[in-house]
């Protein structure tokens, strides 16, 4: 096993990754940039090294200095966590030909799950449903039209190089195709470095649905069951759930074994997610991987008792599976409500700011993922994501209620926060009733006209 | 008279720092500056680690003379020499140039040298040789003289 | 001279920042700024909630007066006659004495009779009529007259 | 079900109750005295009421001031929490002739169990072991030594009035024992206002075994399994945790069934615990029962799932029981540390001052229960109790590894806690191991000398 693990990430997930190594007895080096001098992470870990100024540019994505700075230190693994270098197939193989661990897949699956059209094909290749669409760049308007001639409007036009609704385009008919196509590969482009776009059939009124698995690199997988995150703002997940809500059994243990199917397929080492759309008549599509621990990932911890991060090391460290798929048992339910410096009732503008911290919730069924303190400064080098505020409850109900109250626990001031909006949600009878989908929000009229509401698919 | 430019100018000073109080006096100046009596998180174990780390800011007054600090660029090990036979680029009392190499900091197998950024006096080696150094992380003081862009 | 435009200038500074105590000299300057002293906690909705509840303490200066106030000993609600149909035991710019009956708190069905603890000028009647009190809530305004023991 | 319940309470478990509460979508009322002006616990309650001085006999313990509020606020229900008036049978007593519920047992079962040699007595008809010793008050010296002869040395006499240690004597030899009951009578009558004692054999390296039950008053009862509460000083609980750890299944399950046949048969209505001493041979003994939630509840909570105080409030209000006792079940095991604002290395004096709280502990498998924020006061009116720290994990190990890490996440200042012996007693190999008895503390060597340490049997 690791005797000290670096990790080259920074607020919560930093916080989350320390308390996993000190569950294992190992020891920890967190990096920071010069505006997280004063962090919680910083604080809790054994030892920290500053890697460069506050911009991510210079600091958080700066591979020299935080490979360099493992090396001082003597870590002999690498904790990316979520965002920054996570999903880096370079920094993965820097990692590799450092003799450094990186705790996540190999930068030959990081790389493959990475070329979205990739992905898809090795899907389709393995027998895991995918959304019907193209399995090559489509580079012109000419192949874009009879791409549109096949599967029928509305499509989307999407990104090889990444997610997140960057390089995405509803198309709803022929007029808007070439428009949308253009815009689209040099967003990509702007945005991945990479202007290769390919084509889905749009899926109408469907749910996020995701599998997160757990794989030893030589053909072992396991899942923790799925994950309903349908609530989301331009394809920001703002709440998750465990288990999902409102789909038969029958359809879900489908979805699930599609999920280990898939990662088999990949001989998927560490922590991942299968991400789903499910549509109307519970037909569930592939839509892409991510190969890195998820913001979300609590709600699976909460349900299922088990240490995904824990789990993470011990596979990087072992090349084995710590658990068997019949010990790994849902109980209750979960929900997460992203807390993040926004204004919800202005474009989810961010809010910056010195936070002033009196007291957050707690009590049963409440945990609270978070590196704010009183007299913290948020700035806006980073993500707006300040707390992860997740309830559990025997039942959704309960889930829901504790969620309510918890966040009218929290008292802080100095920023706003996307707490109002979690809350009319908690009160609002579809979310109660669990009739969600991708549409929700802008559905229910939680969305304002914000100025550049509509730049992105949502 | 109250002077508000001064004021609004102080009142910035104390917002957009981590100083906690401020005061200004006259009749042949009297300041006292209080960083933190109560809001940074520190436990007793962290005192000690975090005095040891400098502060970063490239100029700073002791004891009423102007100094500066060649910092870090990079993370890595610090030496002061280009080899362990060879003899340390600079030493203290030494006089620097801007552009010249002061030492050298290892990261990845590659030896980077870093150089002054000032003309002036070396008068405090504040590393030891083979020591690990941070981002931003002082590794001599310096007395400036002459023209210092 | 009070300097309203400077004063408002002022006011704007700190109410702009991130200070929370400014204190401004003059004859030669004296400025103190603090950023933070510590703060009670309350949300927005709370603010009008503790706005709501009068001070305890039984003196208190208003208007430059010293005024006095008879608060409630015990939790109940608050009845100014003993009985709907008599007249109140008291009204404003009604003089009372110490250990006269000012009103009824009726708590557990039983009728307790409060007694002013000081000689003086009844000048504000804080409670409605039936209106609930708890414990310490002011209940009458007094401008004290004579010997107070 | 009740529109309105008046917490009289205060601190952590006034918070608790108002969190039960909002999970049903109950209105609460909470009472305060002046001290707690400006407690969370007012913040989050939808009313709130003084009710007199901070010193409780004035205010907590003010019966007419608390049911007059209850009165004008319109609550049809009072949950009394734990201490204070929690098992105070006169106090039930006047809640059932104002007709207000009392959520808890009827005053008859109060009285019944806060007589503990009734309580020995009713136990033992019932068919449940009790520690060997009188069923009768012990008044002379005559009839304690003749008591004496029959059950042997060591012998301990205690109060009938009352637990937590008052009243209570070791006697090792026929030398001590006229002295002992002399200062155990008086310390009785003042303590308990009951002069009344007893005498039991003295069980050697006992554990602290309790049943958590919970009864709908009618016969029906349920049991959500034990807790070892043995790490103790004084008769003060510091550490608990469920499931009990090195004791065999099957005494376990005696155990859980003598409580429940002994809670049945007392009609109990509400939660209340059974407490029992399990010797070094596991035989068990019942030695008292609590009619009240317990502070240490949470450990329950978190390995079972269920929300007492949530039941405790639907048996108050339905009258029957809102669970059977096959779906209680337990997972993983779980741990409380008592946070108090003693000095651990000084005789456990209570500290007191403004308390400067810049983070809790969070994430995976971590629980608060707590009213302290930043800058609040710390008085010497109330117990030392400021927060409950409780740590889940699928196994006792990652409990313990998850307890050690979330105390070191505590950061506060301006008060003495026991945080630093908790830290020690997380490293201890015999704590590890499970090897634990109410002598603990004392064998380790956790307790210094202090002035007063031998006032009581410890």
């Amino acid at each position: 096993m690791f005797r000290k693990i670096l990790i080259a990430n920074r607020g919560e997930i930093a916080l989350r990754i320390i308390r996993a190594c000190k569950l294992l007895g190992i020891k920890t080096v967190l990096v920071f940039s010069e505006a997280d001098r004063y962090s919680l992470g910083v604080k809790h870990a054994d030892e920290a090294y500053c890697i460069g100024p506050p911009q991510s540019s210079k600091s958080y994505l700066n591979i020299p200095n935080i490979i360099a700075a493992a090396e001082i230190s003597g870590a002999d693994a690498i904790h990316p966590g979520y965002g920054f270098l996570a999903e880096n197939a370079d920094f993965a193989e820097v990692c590799e030909s450092c003799g450094i661990k990186f705790i996540g897949p190999s930068s030959r699956v990081i790389s493959l799950m990475g070329d979205k059209i990739a992905a898809r094909k090795v899907m389709y290749e393995a027998g895991v449903p995918v959304i019907p669409g193209t399995f090559e760049p489509v580079e012109a308007e000419k192949s874009a039209l009879s791409v549109a001639k096949e599967f029928g409007f509305p499509l989307i036009i999407k990104a090889a190089g990444g997610g997140g609704g960057r390089g995405m385009r509803l198309v709803r008919d022929e007029n808007e195709l070439k428009g949308a196509l253009m815009v689209a590969k040099s967003e990509a482009e702007a945005a991945f470095n990479n202007g290769s776009v390919y084509m889905e059939k749009y899926i109408e009124g469907a749910r996020h649905i995701e599998v997160q698995v757990l794989g030893d690199g030589r053909g072992n997988v396991v899942h923790f069951f799925e994950r309903d995150c349908s609530i989301q703002r331009r394809h920001q997940k703002l709440i998750e759930e465990s288990p999902a809500t409102g789909i038969p059994q029958r359809v879900k243990e489908k979805i699930l074994e599609s999920a280990v199917i898939g990662a088999k397929a990949i001989n998927y080492e560490s922590a991942g997610t299968l991400e789903f759309l499910v549509d109307e008549n519970d037909n569930f599509y592939f839509m892409e991987m991510n190969t890195r621990i998820q913001v979300e990932h609590p709600v699976t911890e909460m349900v299922t008792g088990h240490d995904l991060v824990k789990y993470q090391i011990l596979v990087a460290g072992e090349e084995s599976l710590p658990i068997k798929q019949e010990d790994i048992v849902q109980r209750g339910h979960a929900i997460e409500c992203r807390i993040n410096a926004e204004d919800p009732y202005n474009s989810f503008l961010p809010s910056t700011g010195t936070l002033k911290l009196f007291s957050l919730p707690g009590g049963p069924g409440i945990r609270i993922d978070t590196a704010i303190y009183n007299e913290i400064e948020i700035t806006s080098y980073y993500d707006s994501l300040i707390a992860k505020l997740i309830s559990w409850g025997l039942n959704r109900d309960d889930a829901i209620a504790r969620m309510r109250n918890a966040l009218g626990e929290f008292l802080i001031e100095g920023l706003k926060t996307t707490i109002p909006l979690y809350l009319q949600i908690m009160d609002d009878p579809e979310y109660i009733s669990g009739n969600i989908s991708i549409n929700f929000l802008e559905e229910r009229g939680f969305l304002n006209e914000g100025r550049s509401e509509r730049r992105y698919l949502s | 008279m109250i002077d508000v430019d001064l004021i609004k100018k102080l009142v910035d000073i104390v917002s957009y720092s981590n100083i906690e109080e401020l005061r200004v006096g006259d009749r042949d100046i009297k300041i006292t500056i209080k960083k933190f009596s109560s809001g940074k998180v520190y436990r007793a174990q962290d005192i000690s680690k975090e005095a040891e780390t400098p502060q970063e800011s490239p100029r700073s007054e002791e004891k009423g003379e102007e100094v500066v600090y060649i910092t870090s660029p990079i993370v890595g090990t610090f030496y002061r020499a280009p080899n362990p036979d060879a003899p340390p680029f600079i030493d203290i009392n030494d006089e620097v140039k801007i552009g010249q190499t002061v030492c050298i900091i290892e990261a990845m197998k590659l030896m980077n040298e870093v150089k002054s950024d000032y003309n002036g006096i070396i008068r405090k080696i504040l590393v030891e040789n083979g020591e690990p150094v941070e981002y931003g992380q002082p590794l001599f003081l310096l007395e400036p003289t002459g023209e210092n862009a």
